[in-house]
């Protein structure tokens, strides 16, 4: 009787299913208490250490900085307090005195102290924190942390070489239970750190190694408990899930309404939407949508955006050492050809906004560093003005079609990646505008993202998508566009080094200096390298000054920037923070400990 | 449809003549050895071929079947031998060897007088193509796909291409071998096999046969998979063809009425688990068998009662061969309903009865009357 | 048994010598791979808010994952690895064992297609049955060219089909995830109810898209079976009906097993398509982000495992047929 | 079976001339059955809009980002994409890459199936041992997962090289087919009398064993182009194919992307390709059905 | 003539047939519509014979033996006439049920050896005991019991036989297995389907030896089927001559081979060579068996192959189908040629 058996097995299996069907849709809405968040991958078998990259330590849930970061476009350097209650930077910046919240505790019940975070420091120094680099005279780097007392605690920064950004760096250090991890961490560790950044130059490289071998062990380590300063304890993760249950011992469980936290993966973007659709996601991470699939996740009961900028900008970019893209005539005049607008409505409808002006910066960055706009060529769409750019160049048009000096055909080949979708419609819109305007453009997509980052770097593309303004610091925005990317790699000396077109990672292939009319002859990346050292009201003007840079050669051409869509669900909780809220940026357990987030009242 | 054979007019029989030596030739160009197709061209020689075979399904334990155990033999041209024996006693793999369809593993085995132990693989084909075998299944030995024409074009063309004929000649060829085998060209050649009857597909199978100018055909069970009725008129052709062209066929079967039909003026060979046990000319071995195995063989031989009388020493049926029997001594003495212990232990060798051509491997000859007679009446 | 042990000993020798062989493919394939798994962590971790430097501090460590040495040594290197069953460290998750990493996605992706395959089956068996016993009638072309169609229907999109339709029109299916968080672990009633019902929908995709081949392959085996003479035999003994249709439905099956077997390389591959459609954390998913990582440990694990499955459904496969068919089983020949 | 009656096949098994045409001997074994009827004709009128098709639209198609995702209508018949592209267009203009690739790897599969299970059938010992355990190797070898890593490493510019890589990556379970049906055609008379009558083994594999795989090669060559369209476009839905010129698999990738199966706008962009090519995969099913009777004179007769 | 057939050949004319069939049409659906393989046919077997049934492919005499069971296969069907078996009524309008129950009960069928006729992949013993329950026999050792009985008197190791898988046993050993699953429940009415074809000599000697040794031990009256007229010569009492689907000759065994009267009958024993004797004595018979399609549809059916019309062209041959007619010489053998009718009464009307 097997076939009988098989087929009784299927009706057993049958009737499960529709057992649960039922069920299913019960247990979502179970627990009022409970706040479902989308977050980037999440992998059962990552350790419970924030310096993975796949890690069940999740950021504003059980892993803990001593400051969240502000983001503002101006100052990176504002931060909330987190582990930090407060803190005292010196005038020159170079000494951090950091005062632990006195109420701070581990979920297990013992006091975060500054053993603490003198434990954390040393292993950001295995894992290579910015700020904690085990190499003598890195710039920017901390040469020593001093416990004060229970609660206090001192950062020294290399003193020869500082560097603005230091304080952003400390204060964004992951903080670890020292009884939990120093089982790990040699005791002698600190002598082993202060050894690699004064030692000889022989006991440095060995004592460098140790601290890489530690670094390399610790990184796949983390504690098969979560014990965590947060507002959250993990409690179970499953290959696409994560629960956390909220800690009692968090200094301002108060604040906290939620008594569990699930985050699920960001695996695919439809999954997201589907469980938008649902109502089912009390917060999620920017999540991009097209228009219609917006409209209909706000037609969902309690379902809201909250959006905010974001200092990120899609650009296409121009590799300048293929002809004729070296001539920045025929990079205005593309300019001049491609309504921006259009593009960002056919690559990213909803979440994007065409930007303003090609200027290395979004149209948030651009106010926040109060660059006056009147000295920006805006490119709007103008065929004659193109036309005469390229007539400069030298390019012919010939029967409708624009043509190289030689008589071959003028194309632009623009390159994207299946990866991105919003990249591969915005490229088709590119390219349909520069066909319709006489100028052969052809699309092609790379497999994937890695593969396109591979032969980006190898300056294989002629035109290709680039994601600019990066920020918030205006260090960072710059880079992108005046960075290794483009040659300018810091020297030994602490000045800038350029290297030619295809060298040292430089695929955008720009000159090194350029003569704009009004600025003389500039070289963005000395300038750029110069934001990560003056105080901000020297860099605002630098970013003025770069900023019509870029506008005047355009060696990327902005189309939209991204706008930072969180979507909430009010039919559980409420108090989400307003839009454009500078919190935004950080995750939603950062709401709730800076006091957003309340359950609904029944 | 299968008109009457004709005779052979004058032309055809020179063509065919010509055909003939033109395949003599043909061999000797290639080896070098001599036949000149008259006389001894046609011979065929075996001298102990043992042939054995490993048992399928069991890599490791090596278990293998003899199939042959030395055979001898000789088949002047044009004359008929017939093999007989029960299911498993070696006679299908003989006819395979001589086809050359099957390697042996020692022996010799000389065709048209060359012998071919010396020759290379490549050499001995031509040789192997000069005895063709004539398969027990006429449905499967005809691809079902292609047309009697196509069938029979495909070695004539490689003929004409080896002796620079035309593409007349090869169609004219064509004609003439399913003239030859009693079939009407013009039904046949754009027929599919299926369109046949089981007779008809038999004789087009000994018409592809003819197509190389054989010396023997070796017809393996050739008639059992026929209609009754049909089975007489493809033991015919095989009869005239071998008087007609000289061909000498090679009969192998378990049934001894069409051995002897084919073969009455020939020779008789009883195959045993691999062993010829009795030889001698066809007549008289059926007529006074002295070995029991061919003894209990023609008493199984169904009576035509009331046409025919059982012979006088008519044997009870013993029972069926079973390989796993003692392999010392006389290979049937298991069976025999005659056996002595000497029978179970000492081996006895074929040799000669009384000085006359009639051979036989037992110690206690005797001549039974175990096939029936027709009775006088009728 | 000495029988079953000799093929079992052949079965192992063959397939360690194969693993030998995809694993050398792969290894160097993998290495012709563009891209590497540095620059696209520091990609992500850059757009993820990190400044450059940052980033490029953060993704040092991962060099300490990267083999080094020559082409060559590397090869030695990761052979000795898998000899110990080290498949080395993941450079997604980083430190953390590739093999961890693969099993753990397995460990679903093996309970989805023992599904599939099972509901398929059951399914394709039946229908293939009918369809063979009514071939000359209407329902049989009609199941027949059924069973084409779902042969040929792919199963990404099955799975489209079943996600709009059960999680969009209709939702009563959960549309993500394996299980429930909310859920305590553990042997109980809600626990497994959600295994199920996550499992429910990515196992229909399966079995849908598979079912159509079973039922080909059942219903020319079973015309062929009833081709066969002892199934008038049977008729002719005065066998009843049901066991008859159990003599044809036991002798028809075992050409099943040969197709079971191509059938779980299908499934494990396809598992990428229904994992992604699904957001179901198994093997395909692993495969598909440690592609995009360029997680090379990663990726030549899961290569490995699903050859390994491959070759395992090929050995249980012939084992089966082995138990079942007493021809393989008692030797390989007739007694006469 | 014990019948042994034999069963005609039609009226009167009278000469059936043997060299007809292959077409009309084809057009006759369709004509049979409706569905078969059918089944062409849904083939033909794709191979035509492969063939044709292009040639009927500009080389870059009009966008309208104003109006896009529109649904069907008097001058969308089909509705438009994401930028207002008419969908009937991409449908058409993008039907060739698909086909040619997919028919290109099912040639490629069956040419190297059948010549790899033809050769080691035949062959045996050796070589087949050699061609069967690499055979085994591509069986055995997850194609999904070696597709997406091969995907990474050609850009597929053209449906060329994207046929190739398919077809390489499945050959291997027609040959295994194929040479196991050679195995046993081997044991038939006529593979041994062609032999014994001095034939090459080129003509015994070319003229006796092909004609008798014909109907299994024909029916895995029109199945497998409907397995490999399926492939490609999933491989273009997994986002790991990059997307150079219109075809099917972009405008599924790219509706779904757009998330067409939450928000039901663009539905006629999603399922047009999707439509064509079940369609198309119908065609083939009910044509292959005939294969058997095209190829085997025994089952062709009225 | 041996003295036991001489016995039951005398008890058959007293007793009534255990087997009658009467008019038995048997037709095949083809595309060119529904073709006879079996028209009207008349035949008696009487009890404790064994009747051998002659044929060529094609003569419609194994869809007759399947007939006598209600199992003729699909496209064929009982198109008229019928079948009575003595115990059970007429076959043709038996429910399935007990048609189900009559095969292997009341009525046995042996295969041809060359035929797999046995499960392979369970024992004989297990199938033994599905025969068993397929037939609701209580008594499972008691159906061991005779089916060891009856393994063990054609020979056989029994023990062995049950255990083992069809694959073990040789063709022989398969038919006499055969034999014990046709006669196990205790049939009495025994039909043998080509049962030694594909067997050489000796096993076909011993099958028969066996046949001829349960028919007798236990009074069956049996039907065997065969093309080799030599094996019905061996052990069958009666004889019938099938040629295109009609009987056209039936008598006693050795009447009909000692004097064939219908050309076809005549024509097909003087196609054996014989070991013994004069071999120009045997002849060839033009043309080939008609299949389904072929058989004429009106006139003799063995019109064109008959030498006898080739001769005398009678136009009754060209009209219909000779009926199957007793001869005159009082034999009571039946004969279905327009020749035979003619010359008999030539002879009767000289003689009258």
């Amino acid at each position: 009787m097997r076939r009988t058996a098989v087929a009784a097995t299927a009706l057993a299996l049958c009737a499960t299913l529709a057992a649960t069907s039922c069920s299913s849709s019960s247990s979502s809405s179970k627990g009022g208490g409970t706040f479902t968040a989308i977050l980037t991958q999440i992998d059962s078998k990552a350790p419970i250490n924030p310096y993975n990259q796949s890690t069940n330590s999740f950021r504003g849930y059980n892993a803990m900085m001593l400051g969240w970061s502000k983001n503002t476009a101006t100052d990176p350097n504002k931060f909330y307090p987190a582990i930090a209650k407060s803190w005292e930077l010196s005038p020159d910046g170079t000494k951090l005195t950091v005062h632990i919240q006195p109420n701070a505790k581990w979920s297990d019940g013992k006091p975060v102290t500054g053993d603490d975070l003198k434990l954390s420091a040393a292993v950001a120094y295995a894992e290579g924190g910015s700020a904690f680099a085990a190499i003598p005279g890195t710039a920017g780097g901390t040469v020593d942390v001093k416990v004060i007392d229970d609660k206090t605690v001192e950062f020294d920064q290399n003193a020869t070489k500082p560097l603005n950004t230091w304080f952003a760096n400390v204060m964004t250090m992951y903080v670890l239970p020292a009884h939990v991890w120093s089982a790990q961490v040699p005791s002698d560790i600190w002598d082993t750190i202060h050894t690699a950044l004064t030692g000889s130059a022989a006991d440095a490289k060995t004592a460098q190694d140790t601290i890489t071998a530690l670094g390399k062990k610790l990184i796949g380590w983390g504690p098969d408990k979560d014990v965590s300063a947060g507002p959250f304890t993990l409690t179970r993760v499953t290959t696409s899930e994560a629960l956390l249950t909220k800690n009692k011992n968090f200094y301002d469980a108060d604040k906290i309404a939620p008594s569990q936290v699930v985050i699920k993966n960001y695996q695919d973007n439809s999954t997201i939407v589907n469980l938008l659709l649902k109502g089912e996601i009390d917060g999620s991470v920017y999540v991009a949508v097209s228009q219609s699939q917006l409209d209909k996740i706000l037609a969902v009961k309690g379902n809201q955006v909250v959006s905010g900028a974001s200092p990120v900008q899609a650009s296409l970019v121009f590799n300048e050492s293929k002809k004729p893209f070296d001539n920045v005539h025929v990079r205005r005049g593309l300019a001049y050809l491609i309504d921006r607008a259009q593009v960002t409505k056919v690559g990213e409808s909803s979440s994007g906004k065409a930007s303003p002006y090609p200027a290395g910066l979004t149209a948030a960055q651009i106010q926040g560093w109060g660059v006056s706009t009147s000295g920006l060529n805006a490119y709007s769409v103008d065929t004659a003005k193109a036309a005469t750019e390229f007539q400069q160049a030298g390019l012919k048009q010939a029967g409708g079609k624009w043509t190289l000096p030689d008589g071959k055909p003028f194309t632009v080949p623009i390159q994207t990646t299946s990866d991105f979708n919003d990249w591969t419609s915005g490229a088709s819109n590119v390219a349909a505008q520069l066909q319709a305007a006489g100028v052969d453009a052809k699309v092609t997509a790379s497999s994937d993202y890695a593969t396109y980052l591979a032969d980006l770097a190898a300056g294989k593309f002629t035109v290709s998508w680039w994601l600019t303004a990066l920020g918030p610091s205006a260090y960072n925005i710059y880079q992108r566009l005046y960075g290794a990317a483009n040659g300018w790699t810091l020297g030994t000396g602490g000045g800038v080094a350029h290297s030619a077109a295809g060298q040292s990672g430089n695929w955008m292939g720009e000159a090194e200096s350029a003569d704009v009319s009004g600025l003389g002859t500039v070289n963005p990346g000395e300038l750029t390298n110069q934001l990560s050292q003056v105080p901000p009201d020297q860099q605002k003007q630098i970013v003025a000054k770069l900023a019509a840079f870029t506008n005047d050669q355009v060696p990327a051409i902005a189309m939209w920037d991204y706008v930072n869509q969180n979507f909430v669900n009010t039919n559980r909780f409420t108090g989400f923070p307003p839009n454009d809220a500078d919190v935004l940026r950080q995750p939603q357990g950062v709401w709730m400990q800076l006091g957003y987030i309340k359950a609904k009242a029944k | 449809m299968i008109h009457k054979k004709r005779s052979l007019d004058g032309a055809t029989r020179e063509s065919l003549d010509r055909a003939t030596n033109g395949t003599g030739t043909d061999g000797t160009g290639t080896d070098g050895t001599g036949t000149d197709g008259t006389g001894t061209a046609g011979a065929i020689e075996a001298r102990g071929i043992v042939k054995s075979f490993k048992a399928r399904g069991d890599v490791l334990a090596g278990r293998t079947v003899r199939a042959l155990r030395g055979v001898d033999f000789r088949i002047p041209p044009g004359g008929a031998a017939s093999f007989i024996g029960e299911s498993g006693c070696g006679k299908t793999t003989l006819g395979r060897i001589l086809a050359g369809v099957e390697s042996f593993d020692s022996g010799e085995l000389v065709l048209g007088g060359v012998p071919l132990a010396g020759l290379a693989p490549r050499k001995r084909a031509p040789h192997f193509r000069r005895v063709q075998l004539i398969h027990q299944d006429p449905y499967s030995a005809l691809n079902p796909t292609r047309t009697v024409e196509s069938i029979l074009r495909d070695p004539l063309a490689l003929r004409a291409k080896q002796t620079g004929q035309s593409r007349a000649w090869i169609d004219g060829r064509a004609r003439e071998v399913l003239d030859l085998v009693g079939l009407d060209p013009g039904y046949v050649l754009p027929r599919f096999p299926h369109q046949l009857s089981g007779g008809m597909r038999q004789r087009v199978v000994i018409a592809r046969a003819l197509t190389v100018d054989p010396a023997a055909l070796v017809a393996d069970e050739a008639v059992s998979m026929i209609d009754v009725s049909l089975r007489l008129g493809v033991l015919n052709l095989l009869r005239e063809l071998r008087s007609t062209l000289g061909v000498s066929v090679l009969f192998i079967t378990h049934d001894v009425a069409t051995a002897r039909y084919i073969g009455a003026d020939g020779e008789l060979y009883v195959i045993y688990r691999g062993e010829i046990v009795e030889h001698g000319p066809t007549e008289t071995v059926l007529a006074d068998p002295v070995h029991p195995y061919t003894q209990c063989l023609l008493s199984a031989i169904p009576v035509l009662h009331g046409v025919e009388q059982p012979g006088a020493d008519r044997l009870a049926p013993t029972e069926p061969l079973d390989e796993s029997q003692p392999e010392d001594g006389c290979l049937f003495a298991a069976r025999c309903p005659f056996a002595t212990d000497r029978c179970r232990t000492e081996h006895p060798e074929l040799g000669h009865l009384g000085g006359t051509a009639h051979e036989h491997a037992c110690f206690y000859p005797q001549r039974r009357s175990v096939v029936a007679t027709p009775l006088a009446d009728t | 048994m000495r029988n079953l042990l000799v093929r079992l000993a052949g079965h192992l020798v063959r397939a360690l010598v194969m693993i030998w062989v995809v694993a050398t493919f792969t290894f160097f394939l993998i290495r012709l791979m563009p891209g590497d798994p540095v620059a696209a962590q520091y990609e992500k971790l850059v757009q993820q808010g990190m400044s450059p430097d940052a980033a490029r501090n953060a993704t040092r460590l991962t060099y300490g994952f990267l083999p080094t040495g020559s082409g060559w040594d590397q090869y030695v290197h990761y052979l000795w690895r898998l000899l110990h069953f080290d498949f080395g460290r993941s450079t997604q998750t980083l430190g953390v064992n590739a093999s961890a990493e693969v099993l753990t996605g397995a460990k679903w992706t093996i309970g989805l297609v023992l599904a599939g395959i099972l509901i398929s089956f059951a399914l394709g068996t039946v229908l293939g049955v009918i369809a063979a016993i009514r071939r000359s009638s209407g329902v049989g072309d009609a199941l027949t060219i059924t069973g084409s169609l779902f042969h040929a229907i792919p199963q990404f999109v099955m799975a489209l089909v079943l996600i709009t339709v059960f999680t969009v029109i209709w939702p009563v299916f959960p549309t993500d995830g394996n299980v429930d968080i909310l859920v305590d672990p553990g042997f109980n009633g809600p626990y497994v109810a959600s295994l199920v019902s996550h499992a429910s929908l990515p196992a229909l995709a399966y079995a849908l898209s598979m079912f159509g081949s079973y039922l080909l392959t059942m219903r020319s085996s079973v015309i062929s079976v009833l081709g066969d003479d002892f199934v008038l035999a049977a008729e002719l003994r005065g066998l009843t009906r049901t066991m008859r249709l159990r003599y044809i439905a036991r002798n028809a099956l075992l050409p099943l097993f040969t197709i079971f077997a191509l059938t779980i390389g299908f499934m494990f591959g396809g598992a990428v398509f229904i994992e992604k459609a699904f957001n179901y954390p198994g093997m395909g998913i692993t495969l598909i982000n440690s592609i995009g990582h360029r997680d090379y440990s990663t990726m030549n694990a899961t290569f490995l495992l699903i050859t390994a499955a491959v070759i395992v459904a090929n050995i249980v496969a012939d084992l089966l047929y082995t138990a079942i068919d007493p021809r393989v089983r008692r030797g390989g020949e007739a007694v006469a | 079976m014990v019948t042994a009656v034999e069963i005609p096949t039609g009226n009167t098994p009278a000469l059936t001339p043997a060299r007809r045409g292959f077409w009309r001997n084809l057009w006759r074994v369709l004509r049979r059955k409706p569905t078969r009827v059918a089944g062409a004709v849904i083939v033909a009128l794709f191979v035509v809009m492969g063939v044709v098709g292009p040639f009927l639209y500009p080389a870059n198609l009009p966008t309208d980002p104003g109006n896009a995702y529109a649904g069907p209508s008097g001058s969308h018949l089909l509705g438009t994409d994401f930028q207002g592209t008419d969908v009937l267009a991409l449908l058409v203009t993008g039907s060739r890459y698909v086909l040619v690739a997919a028919v290109i790897a099912a040639a490629c599969t069956v040419v190297v199936g059948t010549g790899i299970g033809l050769y080691a059938g035949y062959r045996r010992g050796g070589p087949d041992s050699v061609l069967m355990r690499i055979t085994d190797f591509i069986i055995t070898i997850p194609g999904l997962p070696l597709l997406l890593v091969l995907s990474t490493l050609w850009k597929y510019s053209n449906p060329l090289t994207m046929g190739l890589v398919l077809g390489v990556t499945g050959w291997g379970s027609v040959a295994r087919a194929v040479r196991s049906q050679t195995l046993s055609l081997r044991e038939r008379g006529f593979i041994e009398a062609a032999r014994g009558l001095g034939l090459s083994t080129a003509h015994v594999v070319r003229k006796e064993l092909l004609p008798n795989v014909a109907p299994y090669v024909a029916m895995n060559l029109l199945i497998s182009v409907t397995v490999y369209i399926y492939l490609e476009v999933g491989l273009f839905f997994l986002g790991v194919l990059p997307f150079n010129e219109n075809n099917w698999g972009v405008m599924i990738s790219q509706a779904v992307q757009n998330g067409v199966t939450q928000t039901g706008q663009g539905l006629a962009y999603l399922l047009s390709p999707l439509v064509a090519i079940l369609l198309l995969t119908l065609g083939i099913v009910l044509l292959v059905d005939a294969m058997d009777e095209v190829f085997n004179p025994r089952l062709r007769e009225d | 003539m041996t003295a036991a057939t001489q016995a039951t050949t005398s008890t058959a004319a007293a007793a009534p047939p255990a087997v009658t069939i009467r008019d038995l049409t048997i037709v095949y659906r083809t595309p060119a519509g529904e073709l006879p393989a079996v028209s009207g046919v008349d035949l008696d077997l009487p009890p404790g014979t064994i009747t051998g049934l002659v044929g060529e492919s094609g003569s419609g005499k194994s869809t007759l033996a399947l007939s006598l069971l209600g199992a003729v296969q699909r496209p064929g069907r009982i198109a008229a006439g019928s079948i009575h078996v003595d115990g059970l009524g007429n076959l043709v309008e038996l429910s399935a049920k007990s048609l189900q129950e009559a095969r292997g009960g009341e009525i046995g069928y042996v295969f041809q050896a060359a035929q797999n006729s046995l499960n392979p992949l369970k024992t004989v013993g297990k199938q033994l005991l599905d025969l068993g329950r397929s037939h609701g026999v209580r008594d499972r050792t008691a159906l061991v019991r005779s089916a060891k009985e009856l393994l063990a008197g054609m020979g056989l190791d029994a023990a062995r036989v049950l255990d083992s898988y069809q694959h073990e046993l040789s063709g022989g050993m398969r038919q006499r297995v055969g034999i014990m699953f046709a006669l196990v429940l205790n049939a009495h009415v025994l039909v043998l389907d080509e049962p030694t074809t594909a067997l050489d000599m000796i096993s076909q000697a011993n099958v028969l030896k066996i046949v001829r040794a349960v028919h007798t031990e236990r009074g069956l009256t049996t039907l065997l089927v065969t093309h080799d007229i030599g094996v019905v010569a061996e052990v069958a009492e009666r004889i019938a001559v099938m040629y295109g689907g009609v009987v056209v000759e039936q008598g006693e065994t050795a009447d009909v081979l000692r004097a064939p009267k219908h050309p076809y009958a005549r024509a097909l024993i003087n196609a054996i060579p014989r070991v013994s004797g004069d071999l120009s004595a045997a002849r060839p018979l033009p043309g080939r068996p008609p299949t389904l399609g072929t058989i004429p549809t009106r006139g003799c059916v063995f019109r064109e192959r008959c030498a006898v019309y080739a001769e005398r062209q009678l136009p009754a041959c060209v009209a219909e189908q000779p009926p199957l007619a007793p001869v005159a010489d009082g034999s009571g053998r039946l004969v279905a040629c327009h020749a035979v009718a003619v010359e008999d009464q030539q002879a009767t009307g000289e003689t009258a």
